[in-house]
């Protein structure tokens, strides 16, 4: 079995994948590393789809708009799957005053990072998206946003690395990187020592407890996000949709169904028994939120539910790029369970970090060392 | 009702409920009351209760316990009821499913 | 569990059957053929079948299927199929209108 | 948040069973099950059970089903039906529909006893209405009243198939064949016999090439595969018939422990994916147990053994019993399970080739091949004597946990002997009454009353019959050989339906004397 290669990526998630994807069109060898059994196993395959600019932090925008406007738009033709991807707009809800208030300030910021959005009003939304009840007032409308598939977007990533010579080995879950005169060198598993002359940690949460065999420290704490999916129903709308305080999030499928995230409220301290399992609460309350914007949608069947773990940060956006202490090695985590969208952008420019130590889109505002004390 | 059984040798004449009409199509066809749609349609001679999505083909009872979901129909305008748990009620509109809709793919 | 798998070990190459058109997941209308296909596009797990093709995300949600996926998927690996761990089982375990779903009975004292 | 006691999710025969051992303990018990009835597949189960007395041996499985029910009743069991458990979450906790509306509940400790469901094959054609489970066709026609097809070929001859057919034929409908990819008859031979007897032809290494039709099943053709399961061009057969019925084996049903947590294994022996687990029903997940086939497929004599096993192990758990009475009760248990899993089919020898009975007696080829015992090797089995008057003439030929034709004579004519499995034998020097207990009691239809010295060259023969209609005395027909086809000119002597024969009508014909030891079977022609 392989263990050496040029780039180590620990994380077989969509930013390892893609990351591993981009590498490899330049040429570059690489070994992928994914400590459970399956591939896309974290937040890639549980998120809720969405690929979208709007209500995202400035820090990140620059970033996702990229990738919206130059990898996305080809994607399924390069990866040769069916990615779903549907650019055709996102609205963010509001019911209330206060959320207007926050939908605005999001929209006002974003303009400023030359992102076309705007505060609509309630019938506007309604001739956007007839289905929407009168409790919505007003949204943000976004039309360059769009949603995907995660599971076809990350295993189309993972299919094409692999065809492109990219070793990946899963159940290989990493405890500790090593430096060696004076650069990381070595990934080492209970099973194997692997080596690479750079090593990218793109683990999502276990990022955390990997960099610190190497005295990195990157500040994340987990909530257990939850999410779940109808039958297949007749087609009724393609926006993405999400609410002011991101307490609930989706989308119709290609295949007709609805996924739709929401939040109880509980995620941050709702227990798991080692996977991410979904507690009993959450459904119930993601389904109450859904028939209140969607009251047609009363009767349709949910199929399956599930959950998955979030990667908090305190203020919101990943940790990304180079560490500068440890000659080789890069990190990627900590995306706030909104890291599908962005995952293409962040592959690619990662890629051409590590190949050609400059990228096209200025990551520094995501530098892993910016946390600091308030006073 | 000629596929009914009317008198088992073990189990003897089974109790039915009280008869009722509902629709298959639009078409009146009776059936009893309580029982599964999936009964009371078979009783009346309907093998093909929806079309699938991809390929259009014909689906029926496969398992009659509610757990494998072939025998879907659109029932009072409800897309993939599992007519074979879902108990039959008086004046209930019963239609082919064609994909998830009670509308023939041609009008979709 | 967790046990070492490296995607790069070689399966031979695809070589189409005479029954690839046959339908397996009854649901979603995956054939064989598609299933072992992603095979070798590297989804070597019942998970990554699942999340790539489908099988077993229809309204059965595999009740019928995942057997013989992974059957297939096994034959394909050259592995038997109780090597093979089966995608999770999630709630709900029968489809569930989402306003019943909603509706939970008030909290009661313990009893009837 | 409701809490019980004991929750436990499935109303079949171990759910049932354990929920009336827990609540005899003096434990709190609620059963919740999604189906309108409760009882699991036993209401489905219109054939007389096997095993022994403790076993409620000879009883109808929907008779059980009604039993069970009742000492539920009795010992404050609730049982709750169409609630479906759509959730086991963690600290036990069930998560209930009923209605329009879900509840939520937790149990101290949780049993679960969701049973098993069918596994298939795929062949061309296999989603055309028409092709349906065998529990399908049982479902349809048992409970709902309703024909699953009129003419129908039974792809598997296990016991589901074997069992299925032979209710398919007493509901009315024509079993064109059935048919099994493996070379031997998987089921017992006396249910394969009485099928056979009626003229069902058997077609084993043989399997579905096609299943034929445009919107619904119109044909099918099978053909004989070779070792290596390939169809043998030029061995095709065609069937006109509107169903197929598939019963190939059943899987655990186990997504609510794998949902749970509980560590899971693939155990092909017992049936696919199982959780990990002790004897008695215990997981991996402390207060959570398995009970029946969704711990192992089996049948469901010994999913009620199970039940009761885990019923009491919960209740050691949460102290209702002590360790000692844990322990007393459970070794009455292991014995009677160990008492079902004796002989040819016992789990054990699942997939061996038995080739000899216990008694050193070669196993019928023409049994494992065509579905019924040759003429010329009938006379081989124990149970299978001649002699002057009417004397019972046992055709039991493999070694099955079966006695209720021991009890059921009461001149002694019967003898199995300590071994439940052995075969009987008719005892030498003791007088048959004709009082046709043994042929209504004998589950598997394998005995007959014969009288070969009538003083005018003929003979009778005294034959279970569980069809409608019932042949009237004087009714002239044909006598059909063990293999179904017509033997003799053969008219009804007798009928006799007595409560004590429940339902197993005793119908004496009169045939040709050569044909006392051939003549099986009676139809109307």
């Amino acid at each position: 079995m392989k263990t050496t290669a040029e780039v180590v990526i620990v994380g077989g998630g969509i930013i390892g994948c893609s990351t591993a994807y981009y590498l490899a069109k330049m040429g570059v060898d690489v070994i992928v590393l994914e400590g459970s059994d399956h591939i896309g196993n974290g937040g890639s395959s549980r998120n809720g789809g969405g690929v979208r600019q709007s209500g995202r932090d400035v820090r990140e925008l620059p970033l996702v708009m990229y990738g919206i406007r130059n990898l996305w738009p080809t994607l399924s033709e390069e990866l040769e799957v069916d990615c779903e991807y549907h650019q055709d707009g996102n609205l963010r809800l509001g019911k209330t005053e206060k959320h207007r208030d926050i939908l605005t300030k999001l929209a006002d910021s974003a303009r400023g990072a030359g992102l076309d959005v705007r505060m609509i009003d309630g019938d506007e939304v309604r001739a956007i998206n007839p289905y929407l009840s009168d409790e919505v007032i007003c949204a943000s409308w976004c039309p360059t946003d769009g949603h995907a598939n995660p599971l076809t977007t990350t295993l189309g990533f993972y299919k094409m690395a692999r065809r492109l010579g990219v070793t990946f080995i899963s159940g290989e879950c990493v405890k500790e990187l090593r430096v060696i005169k004076g650069k990381i060198r070595q990934v080492i598993t209970p099973n194997n020592t692997y080596e690479g002359e750079s090593v990218l940690v793109a683990a999502g949460l276990d990022s955390r407890e990997i960099l610190t065999s190497v005295g990195i420290d990157i500040p994340m704490t987990k909530s257990l996000l939850e999410c779940l999916v109808t039958e297949a129903q007749p087609h009724m709308f393609d926006q993405m949709l999400g609410t002011a305080e991101a307490d609930f999030y989706g989308h119709q499928t290609k295949h007709g169904s609805f996924v739709f995230g929401g939040s109880s409220g509980l995620e941050r301290y709702n227990k798991d028994n080692g996977t991410p399992v979904s507690s009993s609460k959450t459904a119930p309350c993601i389904c109450r939120g859904i028939i209140k914007y969607f009251p047609d949608l009363a009767k349709a069947k949910i199929v399956r539910t599930w959950a998955g773990w979030m990667d908090a940060s305190s203020d919101g956006v990943p940790s990304l790029g180079k560490v500068d202490e440890i000659p080789g090695l890069y990190v990627a985590c900590a995306f706030n369970g909104h890291g599908f969208g962005i995952a293409p952008a962040v592959g690619e420019q990662l890629a051409k970090l590590i190949v050609t130590g400059k990228t096209d889109v200025d990551l520094s505002e995501l530098h892993y060392d910016r946390y600091k004390a308030k006073i | 009702m000629s596929e009914r059984i009317k008198e088992h040798p073990i189990l003897g004449v089974q109790e039915k409920g009280k008869s009722v009409k509902f629709t298959f199509d639009g078409k009146e066809l009776e059936g009893y009351e309580g029982e599964p749609i999936a009964a009371a349609l078979k009783a009346n001679g309907v093998m093909v209760h929806r079309y699938t999505r991809k390929e259009h083909k014909p689906r029926g009872i496969f398992c009659a316990i509610g757990r494998c979901t072939d025998c879907v129909m659109v029932v009072n305008g409800v897309p993939n009821v599992r007519t074979c748990i879902t108990p039959l009620v008086e004046g209930m509109e019963v239609c082919t499913q064609y994909g998830v809709s009670a509308k023939p793919f041609e009008e979709q | 569990m967790n046990s070492v798998n490296d995607r790069s070990r070689d399966i031979g190459p695809f070589v189409p059957g005479p029954d690839d058109d046959m339908l397996i997941c009854r649901c979603e209308e995956i054939t064989k053929g598609e299933i072992r296909k992603a095979v070798h596009d590297g989804m070597w797990t019942l998970t990554e079948i699942r999340r790539y093709l489908r099988t077993g995300m229809g309204l059965c949600q595999g009740q019928t299927c995942s057997r013989l996926v992974k059957g297939i998927v096994a034959k394909e690996l050259g592995i038997s199929p109780s090597e093979l761990e089966p995608a999770a089982s999630r709630v709900p375990m029968r489809p569930i209108e989402m306003e019943v779903f909603a509706n939970e009975a008030p909290d009661e004292k313990e009893g009837e | 948040m409701k809490r019980y006691d004991l929750v436990i999710v499935g109303a079949g025969p171990s759910g049932l069973s354990a929920a009336i051992e827990a609540a005899k303990k003096g434990m709190k018990v609620v059963v919740f099950d999604e189906n309108e009835k409760p009882g699991g597949q036993l209401f489905k189960q219109i054939h007389k059970f096997f095993g022994s007395k403790e076993h409620r041996a000879k009883i109808r499985g929907f008779v059980i089903g009604q039993q069970l029910l009742e000492e539920a009743g009795e010992a404050g069991v609730e049982v709750v039906l169409n609630a479906t458990v759509i959730g086991l979450y963690q600290d036990k906790e069930v998560v209930v529909r009923k209605g329009d509306r879900v509840e939520h509940y937790k149990g101290n400790a949780v049993i679960i006893a969701t049973g098993a469901a069918e596994n298939m094959v795929t062949f061309p054609g296999w989603t055309l209405p028409g092709v349906i489970g065998a529990g399908a066709a049982q479902t349809m026609m048992n409970i709902h009243g309703v024909l699953p097809g009129k003419r129908v070929l039974m792809l598997g001859s296990g016991n589901v198939g074997l069992v299925v057919s032979f209710q398919l034929e007493q509901c009315g409908c024509e079993v064109a064949a059935i048919v099994d990819a493996a070379p031997r008859v998987g089921g017992y031979g006396v249910h394969a016999a009485k099928v056979a007897r009626t003229g069902v032809p058997f077609y084993l290494s043989h399997t579905v090439v096609e299943a034929e039709g445009e919107d619904h099943v119109t044909g099918v053709t099978i053909a004989e595969i070779d070792s290596n399961f390939q169809f043998i061009p030029g061995t095709e057969k065609h069937f006109d018939v509107d169903t197929i019925c598939v019963a190939v084996g059943l899987s655990p049903m186990s997504q609510l422990l794998k949902m749970a947590g509980c560590k899971m294994e693939d155990d092909p022996k017992r049936g696919g994916q199982v959780p990990i687990c002790d004897p008695y029903g215990r997981t991996s997940l402390p207060g959570v147990f398995a009970a029946g086939d969704v711990a192992g497929i089996e049948e469901a004599s010994s999913a009620m053994i199970e039940g009761r096993m885990a019923g009491i192990v919960a209740a050691e758990y949460l102290g209702y019993i002590d360790e000692e009475e844990l322990k007393s009760e459970l070794a009455s248990l292991d014995e009677a399970l160990n008492g079902l899993r004796q002989g040819m089919f016992a789990p054990q020898n699942r997939g061996k080739a038995i080739e000899k009975t216990e008694e050193g007696i070669d196993i019928s080829e023409s049994l494992l091949k065509n579905g019924y015992v040759a003429d010329d090797e009938i006379e081989k089995y124990p149970g299978v004597t001649h002699k002057t008057g009417i004397h019972p003439v046992i055709e039991c030929t493999q070694n099955i946990p079966c006695n209720p034709c021991q009890d059921a004579c009461k001149k002694g004519c019967i003898s199995i002997g300590s071994k439940i499995t052995s075969l009987p034998i008719v005892v030498d020097d003791s007088e048959c009454i004709n009082c046709g207990m043994c042929v209504a009691s004998c589950s598997g239809q394998a005995i007959f009353l014969v009288d070969e010295s009538c003083q005018d060259g003929t003979a009778t023969v005294t034959l279970p019959y569980e069809f409608l209609p019932l042949p009237e005395a004087g009714t002239k027909g044909k006598g059909l050989g063990r293999d179904g086809k017509v033997v003799c000119d053969a008219e009804v002597v007798s009928v006799k339906s007595m409560k004590a024969f429940d339902k197993t009508n005793l119908l004496t014909i009169r045939v040709p004397r050569e044909y006392a030891m051939k003549a099986r079977f009676f139809k109307v022609v």
